[in-house]
């Protein structure tokens, strides 16, 4: 199995939602109100209420295949609007 | 300036609470007012605010001629700022840029004009309620301008899935969680104080009476937050800098002059320079945020947060009274 | 159903306000109020409710007849509720399920409970406080019996760890966090308004002045969740959906029934109708989540939050006034 | 060193860590208020104040040993309330 | 002690949240005030007590010789009892530890002196807005304090990076989060009070209204806190037990006598010893953990907030109260 | 490409983002408000109000160069202060 995490603005929270589950993904985590940095964006906490919001954790555990499936459509949305996603090996317990 | 309006709106509890929010920043004190409680006093304040800007209008009656003009220039000047700072932005920035930060100084922030009205109430000027209609209708307009600019100035090559399509566009414009929030607690407060005055007794405490104290609590946090976008501001560069602090300026002018086109009295036309000067960091940059992510955030919000609000709320607002003063005739009724 | 109890219902204040939550989620706008702020203010109205509930009680004098007629009839129908629920929904779901959602509908709602007495107080009518203690005296026993029709009319298979014993049925009944901090702040109030009157003044800017403007900033949120369930009502499947809205007329009808053979005068009967037709969305999920996981969530809280709730909210509240006002004889004094 | 990430309901947080101190784990990390969607169940923010609550995301970084020693103990819980369970390999800094 | 006093004290509605917090902790209910609402109520305290305090300084007059008295003795008790806990500490702890614990107990607990401020109420017993004052100087000098005897008494191999140089002890002592807003907002409260009394009208609301019902929040809450620590107390040893109980016994005898030799009266004289007897859980552990991790937290986090503020808030109050009432001559006018 | 976890107090975290940007990081993530317990201390939500605080969890994906570059100087922050940091692989979707 495999871990992808995945770590963009909570403003597309909503599309990436949609890819995954047009991927059938079996499940998925979403942890918010993570802040950060990337190449061009700072994104701090005490600028969450204004209208920039923060950063949303996407983790999904799933089989390689349906990573695959989604591969294009969350590159296509994370290098639009920014963000970063990384795959890891991962065992169910 | 007159230095006594100065003195007097810097002593105001608000603007104290703003500084000492800044200079906690500058001293690096860890005070931390931690998310999302800035976000209940910013949810609040809208709710607030237009829930008594309904009564408000309500009251001075809706028909009235002078309020539908009034609030008509509202519009046009939302409409006409946008296009007006997009010219400018342009020597220096790309459409995106130029749009996004345009957008945000043709619409508005209720914080500004909050602590505008009680600079008002400290000098014993009154205002009408009708001026919170003003507040309410320009941010859309704003929106609106500022996403057209990129569709119709912005390069044809965005990809398709991108293409910013009227229905979004139009979305963006009057969905948009702030906009929304002010516009229907608005219309609440109109209809609850035409059908149902002893409900609006009962919302008085929660909208009327801790108001101001939770408008300090809040300050305290955006002097926080102004302060801690100067760093950024400063690789944004000086022509950004000066057009965060001229720009508020030269829009006040414009907002005088038709202010006193309309023979708008003291309050009110203060209170319409205020609009004009004003600068948005809640509705415009959700709406550029989400449709126009290739401009930088970083320009405009820290733009409008890290520089325009507080001149605004330090200097702007003295400045604009004395402006008022200048060119508005006294009313005598 | 009377069509001007409707009107008036529908432009107080707090139902516009869950309107505009309701419409926010229809329209896509992203307006949210985040988290933990709903528990901020859930957590306020329960402390209020109960307070202010404890005075009530005190003032209207505990040992009194008719309040522990009321008080027992109360604890009856949250009794007797969950078990005719149980039986029609054991037609179409197994035990589990059929426990949870029927313990729901037993227990009742707070803020319809504060929605129905702000309805009252805008028809000039009065109740008394300890109808606030039959609000409170009804949720654990309804807890109860679900946990209890589990553990008997359940299967006799389920893992040894997972027993329920009968001191964690009690826990789950009585120490639930919202049953507890509503009864104890009830407590806590009437004390204090037997012991210390002037702390009881103290307190009223916070429990009472403010706490009408926090319902309706409360029943915004609950707009948006109840819209936000209205999917997975769908497929939760039309049985169901039926279910949500006849099972409270239904129980309205059986409380009304008591109501007039206790001769409560217009105002008490109304409410104990209305704690007899709403269903739980705190204390009875959380207690099924931790003690019966094989029940689905999404049925007992869809329900509750999707349907009963707003249709208590909104058509609810004016039926059972018409209701009352046909079955119950106005009292003369 | 292996990193387990488990993520369920927070409603089962006191027994999963009552697990793992059992299993004697070095520490682990609680991040709370999650939301996200399993095979049956959809937990979302605004349902937090419900009694429903919102998800645990739970990371321990220990031996295998240990993992093996709770692994039961955790499936019971995971297998009964819902919730996932993974391992990776992790290595100190 | 004086049993009516103790029953007054018990029956007030803050300590009796206080006590539904810690049962509910005992009990084991799943009752949760999540974060970040503690840190609301207590940033909110924390300005409300400032601004409120400076009003009261500025109208007591600051110039004032007793005022000054008063204020100056409140700073030397706050250097005098960490040199003394430090002393019996070293008996049992090493220096990390016992410079911690020491500074903690120098320092004040801002909920403990509003409680007893209330209790004071409670019995028609006036007392001085400058005592505000005297809390708020209470703070930096106990953790400079406890910083200077960990330089100066603690191992000299501590790696450079981490020596403790002036400026961070001084930043750390002055520019903490909740010192610094309780002293602006002090400042902030006197210069509105002398130059815009109607501002401090509109703040009265959010800043007096409502404080004692969000105080009674915020106990609730600490019920809980202080019941949550206790596991980790019994680790901590009988020593730490025995010192969290004595030493504010001991630190109110030592007030009590500078409060006799001031002259002060009998309201201002309780608060002077309650602040002598209470111990800091939000600024001196915030300064101790950047600056001397060395220190285990749970020593010092959980004596103050575990045994030393239950015990204050319960029995200290009406303890103090009597030892008042024996040393302090009635004040005659 | 290697992924970073940290975990520590948040009072540390000014003190580690000025590391990992001295390292030139191409970016992180904050997630803030963790709670948990280590060899020796416990860190709960109930205290995150008091001046303790609670715990921040820093993620970085970068390469193992910049890793090695700023392992000394977490590590003597981490092993003063307390906290975790651990290294696994992680490949860009
Ligand atoms: N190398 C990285 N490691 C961890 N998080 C990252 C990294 N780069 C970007 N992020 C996260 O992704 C968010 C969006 O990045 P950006 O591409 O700048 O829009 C940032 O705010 C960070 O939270
Ligand atoms: N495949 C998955 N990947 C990531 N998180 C998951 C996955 N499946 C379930 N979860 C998380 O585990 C929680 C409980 O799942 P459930 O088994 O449906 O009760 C969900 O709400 C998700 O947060
Ligand atoms: N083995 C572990 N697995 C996961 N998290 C840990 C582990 N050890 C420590 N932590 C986290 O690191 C924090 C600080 O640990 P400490 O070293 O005790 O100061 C703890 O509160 C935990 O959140
Ligand atoms: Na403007
Ligand atoms: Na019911
Ligand atoms: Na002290």
């Amino acid at each position: 199995m495999k871990r992808l995490d995945l770590i963009f603005s909570e403003r597309e929270l909503q599309a990436i939602l949609n890819t995954l589950e047009n991927a059938d993904v079996p499940g998925y985590t979403v942890m918010k109100h993570a802040t950060g940095r990337g190449p061009e964006r700072v994104v701090t906490e005490d600028m969450e209420f204004t209208g920039l919001g923060a950063n949303a954790h996407v983790i999904v555990f799933c089989e390689q295949e349906i990573i695959d499936k989604m591969r294009d459509e969350i590159r296509s949305v994370l290098s639009y609007y920014g963000g970063v996603a990384y795959i890891s090996e991962a065992t169910p317990l | 300036m007159d230095l006594s309006l100065l003195l007097q709106n810097i002593f105001a509890p608000t603007v104290l609470f703003f500084f000492i929010g800044v200079i906690a920043v500058f001293c690096k004190s860890d005070l931390e007012i931690p998310a999302p409680l800035p976000k209940l006093f910013s949810l609040y304040l809208l709710l607030a605010i237009g829930f008594k800007g309904g009564i408000g209008i309500q009251e001075s009656g809706i028909l009235n001629n002078q309020v539908l003009l009034t609030l008509s220039a509202a519009i046009l000047m939302s409409l006409l700022i946008p296009l007006l700072g997009f010219i400018i932005l342009r020597l220096k920035f790309n459409v995106f840029n130029s749009a996004a930060i345009a957008a945000s100084y043709g619409s508005i922030s209720a914080v500004t004009f909050i602590t505008a009205e009680s600079f008002l109430a400290s000098q014993n000027i009154g205002s009408d309620g009708f001026m919170v209609g003003a507040l309410a209708l320009m941010e859309s307009p704003a929106i609106l301008v500022g996403l057209l600019l990129v569709r119709f100035a912005g390069p044809k090559n965005r990809p398709e899935s991108r293409k910013l399509h009227l229905s979004s566009i139009l979305h963006e414009s009057f969905l948009n969680g702030s906009v929304y929030l002010l516009i229907t607690s608005l219309i609440i407060g109109f209809l609850t104080s035409l059908s149902n005055p002893s409900a609006v007794e009962k919302m008085y405490p929660f909208t009327h009476s801790i108001f101001y104290g939770v408008e300090c609590f809040f300050l305290l946090d955006m002097g926080m937050v102004a302060a801690q976008r100067l760093p950024s501001l400063k690789k944004a560069g000086s022509f950004l800098i000066g057009f965060a602090i001229l720009m508020p300026i030269f829009n006040s002018i414009i907002g005088v002059l038709v202010a006193r086109s309309l023979s708008l009295d003291t309050g009110n036309a203060f209170l319409f320079v205020v609009l004009c000067a004003s600068a948005s960091y809640l509705a415009v940059p959700a709406a550029m945020r989400m449709t126009v992510p290739e401009a930088r955030s970083s320009y405009y919000i820290s733009t409008t947060l890290g520089l325009t609000f507080p001149f605004n709320i330090v200097l702007g607002i003295p400045l604009y009274m004395s402006l008022v003063n200048k060119f508005i005739p006294i009313s005598t009724f």
